[in-house]
């Protein structure tokens, strides 16, 4: 049964922007640590323009390693917001409200941080940016369209500025709440500026509505090319492992679980830090877990074609490629870890509603789930390259370095940095789309159960 | 004349402006230097390549290549087209000239000893001043003694000028030395220089142990002629017997184990088998098995009795001898291990018989004598052998022989004799060593005083080939370059030192360019010589065809009863490996390890770069406990080796196999502390009758060391899916 | 299960010729440049391996670069195992380039920093290049290489650099370019003699050095070049023939005459 | 702020709801033409079986079953995709939609035969590519038929299961049944604990059955289709036809809802356009998907240019069959998307089932282009084809046996409507519960109770 959240507008107003007007120690704690790792990120990136991808753990003829697999494993997160705003949002479910706003976040911030990889990983970075996007009228010299590289800046920089563009809009009317509240002059400046005069009338409440549900069908088919142009980076050469028709799909779906796996995780905490028990509440991670479900098993069945039909062409190097996936250590241990915590656990427990409803266990199985996600990426990228064809003399293996550890944890810092800065900027919880909601709540007896309702206009 | 001809590839000189002149005979100098136009020296236009065709730096068998040069500067190396040794093309070693002309390490100006000997402490000093000092010593010195390498042409002239002066002595030191194969050539043909082993005309080649493709004598050439050799639809046949598998054993159509040392035995049971069934179809084979004790002598070969001291099966052994007889013109040859044994000259001596059982000799795909080399161009000195150097050593240590001064020059056998010969010992008491050379080696490091010498491209000179290519070859060389160190030629040094000390008797040429231009002039007259000259340095050189061959015995000098069994330094039980040092196509033995490029080749077979490895049966290693990448030690009865096992599914499961070469205390940054040398572990054993080293004589055991290295090689990973059974890509047609 | 590792072997896949995608070898008036490798001849000696190393300024491998996997070498000799003691046998197999006409490495390159030429090259713009390195991941021959470092030649050794030949910078990919400087000085040397490139006039550093000429370059428009005539040989085969890649270089099978009687009796 | 279309105004329960079966308008007319197209898939069937050919003959009728799996035996998944969505749209469709469990059981009957035409796995050493990894024991027929098997009964429990309620009548009748009547009925007399363990075990068997339908999509599309044409080996392929078999089943229930409601008012009077903006918006939902899964298979195979991958794909897309894709893609893609996305189309029931035809007739194509080409292919056992084949055309046997097999199917469906109450009555009455009208500020509103 549902608990319906009991406090008043003004409760909720208050608490909601509680955490943009206060300054817990704690926040400077977890803000320094943030920070130490990602200047040894940038120290890290500091060195590589200097001596190059030495660095990392790249050698013939693996020359995609790390990077690469944290670009799919953040872009994937990025699916989250999209998936849990839109998606629900065109679904008519209630239960999104509290959610919606915190994995739009985390959509902006792990899009942003995966785009980071392509360019540090690059031989030539400040040239990549040179080449791919300023379009070189002078020479006539473009960037060739025929190349998934291409495709990826394009297909995600729609992706983040839709999703921009659809928190922006969901914001306003947080934005001139915290106007409107605001006691320092200057941040009443700047929420005022970015607020639009949003005053609440009639008017703008349509057009802001409209809006946002006409940016959330919009915005399906980008997050669908997303991470199926991602997926494709792989699928359209010939590597075994990589080249499989399922790929599109299999990423998609993918990116939804260990997405929605890291809003859940992310709920969790923002529940205990910023105090947001009367908001997020055991309905809310019930059913998610309970889309999870589904989730999980589509992207399962997806794996398990990516498999069958990798073996099934009996080709020697895609045979080859599977059973290093499978059979040979390290992989052995790879795709095990990845297949329990990414699925059997996690979905293992799901299907019990006291886990369903309980946020410790939720937690857990939820970052169990991205570090399987994390590892499935692993898998899909590094073993193809080391069995590329039947050329047994070129096969190799890849050992990633100490340098490729530390750019990961410092984007791992980013993205929570660049969460905890906004949270500490702009409401992390949409104050006006929860109140809509418990306008709208409503119950229906029957008999002698009380059933939860939500109220639609007539 | 047509366009080809006229393309850049032309060998030699470049026709410059106008084509009014065509030079080929100086090197451009101040090259380093900025220049103006106003101020070009004739030869270098800025951005213009000019060709310039001299000796092979590293080449073992004489080979002439073409450098290219733009601005001064040498390029690329090339085969000199034309040229009867090398046909125009190169291996590995001849690519990598230019990298030792240009390796930073070199010796790049005189150098006095400061520290004790071998220390290798030294001080820079001028030209002159170690001049000085040379006089000096060799002024005052009894009986000088000169070590080189193998050295033919005007060189040798010029090193007889001041030998005849001083009354000194001269060895010649080969890293590998031919004697054995000489005196082997000698019995068996009557031959006194090596004959030429006619491969590309061959219908069937057997060869024990020689790796002609990768090292032996003169690989550039037996390649080329490879090449034909597999030309369709003839396409002849390949029979590789050796305990090792060399490249040419890689190769080869069937290749054959045997026990190390029984090689002979062997060839003798091959012969039997082809007297026994006729294989000639005619009685040829008659004569010479009479005359080295006729059919019963060699029925005591029969496969048989031969099966188990060769390891060789009856049945493998007749198939052998229908397709040796079977495809001819059939020749035989033997080299390498087969020959570095104890009774190596009986092996080398029971091979080359089979060419006079099958007639293969004197007609092409045979055996062909080799012209004798024209007085005014002596022909290589042969080597001294092995023998000699372990009594000189012996000799100098207990007093019994005394050497004032001695010039090493180009050779270092302190690194290539066993550590059992105490050769680095006995070089301490020679009163004054001087030590020429482009590197720092072994030797040189335990000189009094260290002179640079010019690399082959930067130094005039001449050589014959040996062995000649069924023709009598001249190659000319040539400055392509000017030297960017202070070094100087071996032959101008040789003539300053004569002239100095004998001003009453002096050389009569001044420079070596002037010796080479009248060796030259004695050699194609005088008639016209500039252009003749100009020619000779174009081309490369001169040869002539099929003139003044030397003749063949009417029967071999050996009998049967002659040959021996094998001796091995260490005993069975303990030793329970043969030790087969080989040469690999980079390093050689050891005088090109410090080049950057031949270190990072690849050893063809085990893909191994940089250091030293000990090949092994992937059943030998299982029950030594090692693997891959696994440091062993390797204990001979004379000394101990470390090496990183590669284990192979070609190598002997009763060998263990150690490439030459690496090892260096003194040399480049690139050879210098790596891996190790296995010629200070062999026994000091010689060949019977030749008085080689026998270096495939001796026994080890393996043990493991516990550590484990990565092993630089070519090749990714122990292939998983390469079980033997069936190859990824099916490269072999059927 | 039908023997994973037969696929070259399998019946050849004749479709890939009337695809609608690119034609992987466009009429050319031109030159159309390829290559044929003679198993058979080539004896692994490596003498082609350093000519290419020296003719195209490829930096030096120091030790740890080969066991870190990161030496370059454009034109390789893979040895593969046959068979097991004592029958076991090695065979070579020199790799480099293949220039493709159905290039895999061409289609990913986001700035077409590869791309193929008028004259059938798979030729790489250096400056161009980003080193997304994701060429030298799509090429099954694994024939492309990153630069890790910038290259450097203890003085005097730069002194031997080939001018004609560019240096490559730290971070970006190179590979085998069949020596393409060589074939455009050739042909300007014929265009200004007016007349064609003969047959042979053009050679690689590779194909010049290899002592045993079982490497042999030529126009494979000319149908009377000898790289026409060896590349239609019965031993003929191209490498990963299933990728449907359309390789230039045409590779001739090693005769094993241990095999020989037993398949050319079924008229293989 | 939000749209009325989307809470389904239309729907009104105010006369009391009963169940009972329906009532068709010239019963007579439509059971003797159905009667009489179902008697010509019996005799067509026969026909075929006597003149047992090679496989290529089984091409044809492979097609059309696996339009059967795309579409009859789809439909039930929607049912409980309205149930787990708790959509109140779905109402009135369910029972509709599950009912047509029963024809499905027609799959197995069809699949003797084109399952008994296939290839061993191996031969002369040389094995085609299977899912079975060549495993010989049943292998696929028994393998598949079972699979089959299991999926048919999880159907028709479902729709037993689901009927039981409004079938059982009251307690004392149910009672005074004999015992295996009793059991048949489940014992229903309607206690607590019987419904939770209904809806509980409803939940479960849809599970079930969409999971097995999932798996045997996965194994028919591969034994009868990639397994048989050379180099068609697309990991997406099972998935792109559950895909298309959702559209499938979508269209084919608008096209029912709306012969129903122009046939047989009993239901008509609970079908409205509510349902049609419901599966209108799901169908042009998965018509984007159809291009979503054809092109993530056609860019990567046509991307690589892996010779033997193209080959197959010139097969069943671009020369060969190149006429069937079209229809298919203008039918399954390109029609109904550009109709869909205009409101007045999607939202009314007839316009959209009119779509909905198109959409089966390009599902037919569809299936046809991908399982001739399979069935009808030479040499499944080599790598790749050598050369591309000539199409297989139908003769009219062949034209005849599609016919009837729908004849069949539309019999038997008739045959159980008649049988078992439509709309679904329990059902039907508790969503009434859960819904009341009222009053908020100015606004009439709706509020709908969501049961957990
Ligand atoms: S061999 Fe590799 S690098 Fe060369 S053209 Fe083909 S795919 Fe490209
Ligand atoms: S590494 Fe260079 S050539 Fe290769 S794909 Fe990237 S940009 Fe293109
Ligand atoms: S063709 Fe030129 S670039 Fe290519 S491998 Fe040969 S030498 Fe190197
Ligand atoms: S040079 Fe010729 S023979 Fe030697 S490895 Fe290269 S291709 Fe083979």
């Amino acid at each position: 049964m549902q608990e319906p959240v009991t406090v008043d507008r003004e409760t909720a107003n208050r608490e909601l922007l509680d955490f943009v007007f206060a300054w817990p120690k704690w926040f400077f704690a977890t803000t320094g640590l943030l920070g130490a790792v990602i200047t040894l990120g940038l120290i890290i990136f500091l060195l590589l323009m200097i001596f190059g991808l030495q660095l990392f753990g790249y050698a013939h003829p693996v020359y995609w390693g790390f990077p690469v697999v944290n670009f799919v494993f953040w872009i994937g997160v990025s699916h989250a917001g999209i998936m849990v705003s839109a998606i629900l949002r065109l679904a008519q479910a209630e239960w999104r409200r509290p959610v919606t706003r915190a994995a739009e976040v985390l959509t902006i911030f792990s899009l942003m941080t995966a785009m980071t990889f392509p360019i540090i990983h690059s031989g030539r970075p400040w040239r990549t940016l040179y080449w791919e996007f300023p379009y070189d009228w002078m020479r006539g010299i473009w960037p060739n369209p025929r190349s998934p590289l291409v495709w990826d800046p394009a297909a995600i920089f729609t992706y983040l500025t839709s999703t921009v563009m659809f928190v922006y809009i969901a914001l306003l009317p947080d934005l001139a709440l915290a106007r409107d509240r605001v006691k320092n002059p200057i941040g009443k400046a700047v929420y005022g500026v970015l607020s639009l005069g949003f005053r609440g009338t009639t008017r703008q409440w349509r057009i802001q509505a409209i809006a946002g549900i006409l940016l959330s069908a919009l915005i399906l088919p980008i997050f669908v090319s997303v991470h199926s142009i991602v997926s494709w980076d792989f699928a359209v050469t010939i590597i075994p492992g990589w080249h499989n028709t399922v790929f599109a799909p299999y990423f998609v779906i993918g990116a939804v679980h260990s997405g929605v796996s890291a809003v859940v995780t992310v709920m969790i905490i923002m529940r205990y830090a910023f105090g947001l028990k009367n908001f997020i509440t055991k309905d809310h991670i019930d059913s998610l877990a309970r889309l999870l479900i589904i989730v999980a098993t589509v992207w399962l069945f997806f794996f398990m074609l990516d498999f069958m039909f990798g073996l099934y062409g009996t080709e020697p190097a895609e045979v080859d490629t599977w059973q290093r996936r499978l059979m040979e250590p390290p992989w052995t241990a790879i795709a095990i870890i990845f297949i329990i915590t990414g699925y059997i656990i996690p979905v293992g427990a799901w299907l019990f509603r006291r886990v369903r409803r309980n946020f410790f266990l939720m937690f857990v199985t939820t970052i169990l789930v991205n570090i399987g996600m994390w590892l499935e990426r692993y898998m899909i990228v590094i073993p193809g390259l080391e069995r590329k064809s039947n050329l047994t003399f070129q096969y190799g293996d890849y050992l990633p370095s100490a340098a490729e550890f530390g750019i990961i944890a410092a984007q791992l810092a980013l993205v929570i940095a660049g969460f905890l800065v906004f949270s500490k900027l702009l409401p992390i919880m949409p104050a006006a789309d929860i109140k809509e909601g418990q306008i709208l709540r409503d119950e229906i007896k029957v008999g002698r159960a009380r059933v939860p309702a939500t109220m639609r206009e007539a | 004349m047509s366009g080809i001809a006229r393309r850049r590839f032309l060998t030699g000189a470049a026709a410059l402006a106008g084509g009014a002149t065509v030079v080929a005979c100086a090197a451009p100098e101040r090259e380093s230097r900025v220049q103006s136009f106003v101020h070009s020296p004739e030869q270098t236009l800025p951005g213009q390549e000019l060709w310039f065709a001299t000796a092979c730096a590293h080449s073992t068998g004489g080979n002439s290549v073409v450098v290219r040069t733009v601005d001064g500067r040498a390029k690329k190396v090339e085969g000199t087209k034309g040229f009867p040794v090398n046909l125009g093309k190169t291996n590995v070693r001849g690519q990598a000239g230019v990298q030792s002309l240009y390796n930073p390490d070199r010796l790049k100006t005189p150098l006095r000893r400061r520290g004790t000997r071998g220390e290798g402490r030294f001080e820079a000093i001028g030209w002159p001043e170690a001049l000085d000092l040379l006089t000096e010593e060799f002024g005052s010195a009894g009986n000088p003694l000169v070590v080189t390498g193998p050295m033919s042409g005007t060189r040798l002239r010029v090193l007889a000028q001041f030998l005849a002066n001083s009354e000194g002595r001269h060895l010649v030191y080969e890293a590998q030395d031919t004697a054995t194969l000489r005196e082997a050539a000698r019995l068996v043909f009557g031959y006194t220089r090596l004959p030429h082993f006619d491969i590309a005309n061959a219908g069937a080649v057997l060869s024990f142990g020689a790796d002609f493709l990768g090292t032996w004598l003169s690989p550039v050439h037996y390649s080329t002629a490879y090449g034909k050799f597999r030309e369709e639809p003839k396409r002849g046949h390949l029979i590789q017997i050796e305990s090792h598998m060399s490249l040419t054993g890689a190769n080869a159509d069937r290749w054959v184990y045997v026990n190390p040392g029984h090689e002979g035995a062997l060839a003798l049971s091959i012969a039997q088998v082809i007297a026994a069934e006729n294989l000639t179809g005619d009685d040829r084979w008659f004569d010479p098995v009479n005359a080295v004790g006729g059919i019963d002598a060699l029925n005591a070969y029969s496969p048989e009795l031969t099966a188990e001291r060769t390891g060789v099966a009856p049945d493998t052994v007749r198939e052998i001898a229908r397709e040796f007889a079977g495809h001819p013109p059939a020749l035989a040859i033997a080299g390498g291990a087969a020959l570095a044994q104890t009774n190596g000259l009986d092996n080398a001596v029971a091979a080359l018989l089979l060419n006079r059982i099958v007639g293969g000799t004197g007609a092409a795909g045979g055996v062909r004598p080799n012209p004798a080399a024209p007085a005014a161009v002596p022909a290589t000195a042969a080597g001294t052998p092995f023998g000699q150097w372990g009594a000189l050593s012996t000799g100098l240590l207990d007093g019994s022989e005394t050497v004032d001064a001695a010039f090493f020059y180009d050779v270092d056998p302190v690194y290539g004799l066993p550590a059992s010969t105490r050769f680095a010992d006995a070089l301490g008491e020679m009163s004054f060593v001087v030590g020429m050379g482009t590197f720092l080696n072994e030797t040189l490091a335990r000189a009094d005083l260290v002179l640079p010498a010019t690399h082959p491209f930067e130094e005039w000179g001449d050589f014959v080939a040996d062995p000649a290519p069924d023709m009598e070859v001249v190659g000319y060389q040539q400055p392509v370059v000017t030297s960017w160190t202070n070094a100087r030629s071996f032959g101008d040094v040789m003539l300053a030192l004569t002239s100095e000390l004998f001003p009453d008797a002096p050389p009569p040429w001044t420079t070596m360019r002037d010796a080479v231009r009248d060796g030259a002039q004695a050699l194609i007259g005088q008639d016209g010589f500039d252009r003749g000259w100009i020619e000779l340095l174009r081309t490369g050189g001169r040869w002539l065809e099929g003139e003044g061959r030397e003749a063949q015995s009417d029967q071999p000098d050996w009998h049967i009863g002659l040959l021996a069994e094998p001796a091995f330094a260490g005993d069975t039980t303990e030793f329970d490996l043969h030790l087969i040092p080989f040469e690999n196509v980079a390093f050689g033995a050891g005088t090109e390890s410090a080049n950057p490029w031949l270190q990072a080749t690849p050893d063809p077979l085990t893909t191994v770069t940089w250091t030293t490895w000990a090949e092994l049966n992937p059943v030998t290693a299982e029950r030594l406990g090692v693997k891959r990448n696994d440091v062993v030690h390797i204990d001979t009865p004379d000394g101990t080796l470390r090496a990183r096992v590669y284990e192979a599914p070609v190598v002997p499961p009763d060998v263990v196999a150690v490439p030459i070469g690496q090892g260096r205390e003194f040399g480049s940054r690139w050879n210098v502390d790596r891996g190790a040398n296995v010629m200070q572990t062999l026994a000091a054993q010689a060949v019977a009758g030749s008085g080689a080293l026998a270096w495939g004589a001796t026994r080890a055991r393996v043990r493991p060391a516990g550590e484990h290295d990565r092993l630089p090689t070519l090749e990714v990973i122990e292939d998983p899916r390469n079980d033997g059974e069936a190859p990824p890509v099916r490269i072999t047609s059927g | 299960m039908a023997s994973a590792t037969d696929t070259a072997e399998l019946p050849v896949v004749a479709a890939a010729a009337t695809l609608p995608t690119d034609d992987p070898h466009p009429e050319t008036d031109g030159h159309r440049w390829g290559m044929v490798i003679d198993a058979d001849k080539c004896t692994g000696c490596q003498a082609c391996v350093v000519a290419c190393q020296s003719e195209n300024n490829l930096a030096l491998n120091e030790e740890n670069r080969v066991i870190e996997r990161r030496a370059k070498t454009w034109i390789r000799i893979e040895r593969y195992w046959e068979g097991e003691w004592p029958n076991a046998k090695a065979r070579f197999l020199p790799v480099l380039c293949q220039h493709c006409g159905n290039a895999p490495c061409e289609t990913v390159c986001p700035v077409w920093a590869t791309y193929h030429n008028p004259d059938g090259l798979n030729v790489q713009v250096y400056n161009r290049c980003i080193g997304t390195r994701f060429c030298a991941n799509a090429c099954p021959y694994s024939v492309r290489y990153f630069n890790f470092w910038e290259p450097e030649w203890p003085s005097p050794m730069d002194r031997q650099l080939n001018p004609d030949v560019t240096v490559r910078t730290k971070g970006i990919v190179e590979k085998c370019t069949f020596c393409i400087h060589r074939i455009n000085r050739t042909k300007r040397q014929a265009d200004r003699d007016g007349r064609p490139v003969a047959d042979g006039e053009v050679e690689p550093a590779c194909v010049q050095a290899c002592p045993t000429t079982a490497l042999v370059f030529g126009d494979l428009n000319d149908s009377d070049s000898k790289v026409s005539e060896l590349s239609h040989s019965k031993r003929a085969f191209t490498l990963l023939e299933p990728l449907g890649t359309a390789p230039a270089i045409t590779y001739l099978k090693k005769v094993d005459p241990s095999h020989v009687d037993e398949h050319e009796e079924h008229g293989h | 702020m939000i749209k009325p279309e989307a809470v389904g105004l239309s729907l009104t329960l105010r006369p009391p709801y009963r169940p009972s079966t329906i009532a068709i308008s010239r019963k007579g007319t439509v059971a003797v033409a159905v009667g009489l197209l179902a008697a010509l898939g019996v005799v067509m069937y026969a026909v075929k079986l006597f003149s047992w050919g090679d496989r290529a003959e089984w091409a044809y009728p492979a097609a059309i079953t696996l339009f059967v799996l795309s579409t009859v035996t789809a439909a039930p998944l929607v049912a409980f995709a309205s149930r787990m969505a708790r959509g109140y749209w779905g109402l009135p469709a369910r029972r509709v939609v599950e009912l047509f469990a029963l024809p499905s059981m027609l799959l197995f009957v069809l699949l003797i035969p084109i399952l008994g035409s296939l290839p061993p796995f191996e031969q002369d050493g040389v094995t085609r590519a299977n899912l079975w990894f060549g495993w010989g024991g049943g292998a696929p027929f028994l393998t598949d038929q079972l699979a089959v098997s299991v999926m048919l009964l999880a159907g028709g429990a479902l729709m037993w299961f689901a009927a039981v309620p409004d079938l059982a009548g009251p307690p004392s009748r149910v009672r005074a049944m004999p015992a295996w009547k009793r059991l048949l009925f489940l014992n229903w007399t309607g206690t607590k604990r019987q419904w939770v363990v209904l809806r509980t075990s409803m939940r479960w068997i849809s599970a079930f059955y969409l999971m097995m339908y999932v798996f045997v999509t996965m194994i028919l599309t591969t034994d009868l289709g990639q397994s048989l044409l050379p180099g068609w080996r697309s990991g997406i392929f099972p998935a792109y036809h559950v895909i298309t078999s959702f559209q499938g089943a979508i269209a084919l229930i608008v096209i029912t809802l709306f012969l129903l409601r122009r046939y047989a008012p009993s239901v008509g009077q609970f079908i409205g356009d509510e349902q049609a903006a419901s599966l209108g918006k799901f169908l042009i939902a998965l018509t984007l998907f159809w291009f979503y899964f054809f092109w993530s298979d056609f860019l990567l195979v046509w991307y690589a240019r892996l010779p033997s991958e193209v080959a197959a794909v010139q097969t069943n897309v671009a020369v060969t069959y190149i006429v069937p894709f079209l229809i298919a893609m203008f039918g399954q893609f390109l029609i109904p998307f550009v109709t869909l996305i205009f409101n007045p189309i999607r939202r009314k029931l007839s316009r959209l089932a009119v779509v909905s035809v198109v959409v089966l007739i390009g599902l037919l194509f569809d299936r046809i282009r991908l399982f001739v080409a399979s069935m009808s292919s030479e040499n499944p056992f080599s790598h790749g084809l050598a050369e591309l084949p000539e199409p297989y055309y139908p003769n009219a046997i062949d034209i005849l046996f599609m016919i009837g097999v729908v004849g069949m199917v539309a019999a038997i469906y008739l045959w159980v409507l008649t049988r078992i109450p439509t709309p679904g009555g329990w059902e039907m009455r508790e969503g009434a519960m859960y819904r009341r009208e009222q009053k908020y500020m100015h606004a009439e509103v709706l509020v709908l109770g969501k049961p957990d």
